[in-house]
């Protein structure tokens, strides 16, 4: 088969970056990376056939700079640029800018991206659609407010209607809560995405994250490819995501599948695309928003399904018909992904800076890594924390935890607190093992992670002592042992090899 | 190397018996802490005093002094403290085994104050700066917890 | 689900010992490794929760000593005993011994490893189940040996009864060879297997190598999970595998499987076992023989199917029963393995000694490595050069060598020479990425390989000058540009980054 | 550093225009080589005068020689020749554009015999030992080809 395209422009930096480079070298394509200043030595510039130098550090004069990237994939030649998630992946205003550049974007249609930005407006279409929404305004919050929020009710969650990422959203309990909230998620708003209309929403609670993914063709073909449950949140971002979603009856599946449908009927659908949903404990689901890009956790229903959703993107941005192996497949076993963020767990998941150290990652059966970073690499503050995607793949939902579990315990980081000691708890938690977890899984039960135990104490202890005993000697050489308590002489001794 | 105080996160640890360390890759800090035929990987960075052991994923701060340096980071800590009345406390948890000073006896930087049995080590206070002793709080054979005043200077 | 075991010890090491080691983990099985001398920093000894040594550097006092073997699981309290592949896997003696221990032994019963591995009995045994054989002897070739060879005709493959590997092997071509052959043949059963008997095939030529995994459980249920292609050899031992077999027929897989079940079904089998097959070109199959183990090349079936064959092995010799949904498994997408040696394919596949330096694996979807040594591992010149096996699995053949040539382009391994360049160049060529070969592949097409082309040869130059000029700098500092030709002064100058 | 000889498996090689380099790893021998924008990672082990440098999974051997070097090589090789007539040819194929001794002279270890340009670099080539000139087999603006006879010592 010949290659969709001779050369295509990554406008994203890490982890995706690298998955995109990979699809493009897996098709045949030239990848063109684009980089700023922070990130010259950065893996995916590495890794590209070529790189671009797209300006200073700042996102907004690289990154979200559409003169900028348009500008690199001129100078490169590239016939089609992959937006990656969050960036520009959502602006429709760069998609159409592409577009008038005669260069194809990988995604939906600029006029779908913008239908559906504006996430006050797609509610009122989704709901026109009898899609079911989260109760609540179809108009932005004014003034006075009370008169919208009486109807909503308490507690409720503000949102940006430009929003996304957890970004311009406060919750209110109480009426009197409400001008103060309103105000900080206007400031978060206009802040992030130059927009500050608020609207309202009943806050669901207890509810789980469930989402839909949607692959689509310009040829009218339309696949539902399964359902990931992203419930384990903190700041209402994503940490953990799993497919098949923890016990969810057939019934429901497919009045989600339904609705999902439903939304992408709405406006002029292809590529591939999210819909998100909250679940509540009676088993309703209720639209939250269609995103209309990759995922980040697109990996999960890339091992359940077999197929390479970013390779599909290519094909199908570049016309292809999705075949009918695609059209017809089915998810076989379970899949997880965790998000290696640096990001300090135990003071509330707080971003860390610094230097990647050892970077030890997992093998063997049933284990992928999707990293943005290698031993040795520099973390820019500038950008997102996410170092790495650890992903697994078993039988059933106990045999993925197992493995995550093999995983984890396999992986090891240095020079930044990461949240892979999160996630290794989270296997073992009861409640998540047994699937039955909600978004309040991380506010509720992890807090700030338990407090170190003795016998880790003991661990560290006699590892920074031997440690320092031995930090005079060549790696692979002599061992220290400590054959007597605290205090005593550490001695060192050949190991028996 | 005769290691005299650890500390985990702060706080005095001790180190129990029969572990074996040997570096995998010093530079990158991955090294292999094994004990009654079990080992694990464990991840060690920093350099002197101070270093940080990862485990399961979670970094965790670790101070191994000498003696010799505990001595001279408290006498820094001293020096840098106001003038006037100095209290001082006891470091670690430990029985007090002998007072080597008097009810107001006059006292040069360094002479010995007490010694106190902590963790299965003898260790003595010694005097952070010169002074006068005004308040003896304690008496060989008492068990002091840590941060129990010991006595006052002036 | 219970572990099946508290504890088992892995009579193996490298690549099968992490394997088995990483099985253990996920089933909650504490793992007991073994390890010579030179094995004591190895890394299935840093992975195991425990590590006994068994000897001294030679096979024949370590990982071949049955006593220490047993000796290390009575000391470690091991409930049961995994022997990998090689050394004791098929012996029936040990797998005896250690069921006399009171230990379990993961394979199928002491008395079906017997049967098995006289090659000899077994293909009479084989025959007269119906199933088709290579053409030739039943009975060792004798004096004088142009009786028999007679019947056999010319070429001719002399074997050993007691073989596998490749050992005890010799071509004939005319009558006037074999004296000498049979003598060469005869003298390696003997220093290979303590047992000189030698036997007679017709050279089946041109032919492929196909297999059939099987796995049965101690209830009568037996599972037939694809075959693999095995034909990519050199010195008769394996390469490269996959699975789907390229261009096989559904009549003649359908005829293989119930030829390999029919074979199972001449010895009282349970576990796991591979039966070998040659394929001749009018669509023919022979038995070769039966491997009552696991294979080296299991992974390509584990990701096609998606089970854990460890895991299920272990499952079946606690006694469990195989699950509906591993009985009513089906394959999907393409599978390849290519096995990464310390061997260098410029000079005939020659083993080399060293050290491993760099060790970049690939990552991303559809990659899984399998390995037995990392950064810095000694490799003892007393074991098998196998340092890991890289698999790939796409939707389909095309896709899966995409994946695998990318893959490859991912890998870096320093210190010593391996195959990976004969790999990289079996991508691409021709026949094999139509799925058109045979056994003749390595020693007709690759011989030792390509000659170094000028656009290498300018690169080496180009970085070995530039990694001299730039050989007192630190990592990441400054760049070294050559603006000039050959001859003239390097320049540093500082990376814009 | 300028460099003078670089062989690849042996053979006399030539760097292109525009290369850059960066080590990744140095430790490791990991680097990425650059030009027009285009960018591979490399891995390049060894010091010195001798590297291995591994592109798709193949070790090349590379040498990499200074002018000094190379001459104390060839010096050395002829050190350890047995005596007699010494045939000195030329190293790489070139342009022979001076000779600087004349039949029947005696020359001094390190004495200039001959200029040849070769890879547009100017290289002199030097007496490997004492003796006398008893051939001289070229002449100047005349082209050699690797290995040609340069002249004869005795």
């Amino acid at each position: 088969m010949s290659a969709p395209f001779d050369r295509l422009l990554i406008a994203n930096r890490g982890e995706i970056a690298v998955r995109i480079i990979r699809a493009c070298a897996e098709l045949g394509i030239e990848s063109i990376a684009v980089y700023s200043d922070a990130d010259a030595g950065a893996l995916h510039v590495q890794m590209a056939d070529r790189a671009e130098r797209i300006g200073p550090a700042a996102a907004a004069e690289s990154y979200l700079s559409v003169e900028a990237i348009l500008a690199a994939a001129r100078r490169s030649g590239a016939e089609a640029i992959h937006p990656g998630y969050g960036f520009l992946s959502e602006n429709a205003g760069f998609a159409e800018a592409v577009e008038a550049a005669g260069i194809v974007f990988v995604g939906p249609p600029p006029a779908t991206l913008a239908a559906l930005g504006d996430k006050l407006a797609a509610r009122r279409t989704v709901a026109a659609a009898d899609v079911p929404i989260v109760p609540g305004l179809l108009v932005p919050l004014g003034d006075p407010t009370t008169v919208g929020l009486a109807e909503v009710g308490f507690p409720a969650m503000l949102k940006a209607a430009a929003g996304g990422g957890g970004r311009g959203m406060r919750r209110v309990d109480r009426p009197e809560e409400v001008p103060a909230a309103l105000a900080a998620a206007a400031r978060e708003a206009r802040s992030a995405f130059g927009d500050a209309t608020v609207y309202a929403e009943r806050l669901i609670s207890p509810a789980r994250h469930v989402e839909v993914q949607l692959l689509g063709d310009r040829h009218g073909n339309l696949v539902c490819l399964g359902e990931r449950d992203c419930s384990v949140q903190r700041r209402h971002q994503k940490l953990v995501e799993e497919s098949p979603a923890p016990a969810m009856g057939l019934a429901l599946r497919a009045a989600m599948f339904e609705s999902a449908r439903r939304v992408a009927e709405t406006v002029d659908f292809s590529n591939a695309a999210t819909v998100e949903f909250l679940l509540d404990d009676s088993g309703h689901h209720y639209f939250l928003e269609m995103n209309t890009r990759l995922q980040v956790e697109h990996g999960v229903t890339e091992l359940v399904t077999g197929l390479d959703l970013v390779a599909l993107q290519i094909r199908i941005a570049a016309g292809e018909r999705l075949p009918d192996g695609v059209l017809r497949v089915e998810p076989r076993g379970h899949a997880i992904e965790v998000r290696l963020y640096a990001e300090d767990p135990y003071d509330d998941f707080r971003p860390v800076a610094g230097t990647v150290g050892a970077w030890q990652l997992p093998g063997g059966p049933g284990v992928r890594v999707d990293a943005g970073v290698t031993a040795d690499t520099p973390l820019p503050p500038e950008y997102d924390p996410l170092l790495a995607k650890l992903l697994v793949h078993g039988g059933d939902r106990p045999a993925a935890l197992a493995r995550l579990r093999r995983a984890l315990d396999e992986t090891l980081i240095g020079g930044v607190q990461t949240d892979l000691g999160f996630h290794r708890w989270l296997v073992d938690e009861a409640g998540f093992a047994a699937g039955e977890y909600d978004t309040s899984l991380v506010p509720d039960r992890w807090r700030s992670g338990p407090d170190l135990g003795p016998a880790e104490t003991a661990l560290a202890a006699a590892a920074g002592a031997a440690a320092r005993a031995a930090s005079g000697t060549a790696a692979r050489q002599p061992a220290v042992r400590y054959d007597s308590a605290w205090g005593r002489l550490a001695r060192r001794e050949a190991i028996d090899r | 190397m005769s290691v005299t105080e650890i500390r985990v996160e702060g706080h005095l640890s001790q180190i129990d018996d029969g572990w074996s360390f040997a570096w995998l890759d010093q530079a990158r800090g991955t090294a292999r802490l094994s004990r009654d035929g079990r080992s694990q990987i464990v991840l060690v960075e920093g350099s002197g005093t101070d270093w940080t052991v990862t485990l399961g994923g979670r970094r965790i701060a670790v101070t191994v002094r000498t003696w010799r340096e505990r001595v001279l980071a408290e006498a820094e800590v001293a020096a840098v403290a106001p003038g006037g009345p100095l209290e001082i406390t006891a470091t670690l948890p430990g029985l007090i085994v002998g007072v080597e000073v008097t009810l107001g006896s006059e006292v040069r930087q360094g002479d010995p104050l007490l010694s106190v049995e902590a963790m299965k080590m003898q260790n003595e206070v010694r005097a952070p700066r010169d002074g006068r002793v005004t308040t003896i709080a304690v008496q060989a054979g008492e068990t002091v917890a840590r941060g129990a005043l010991l006595l006052r200077l002036d």
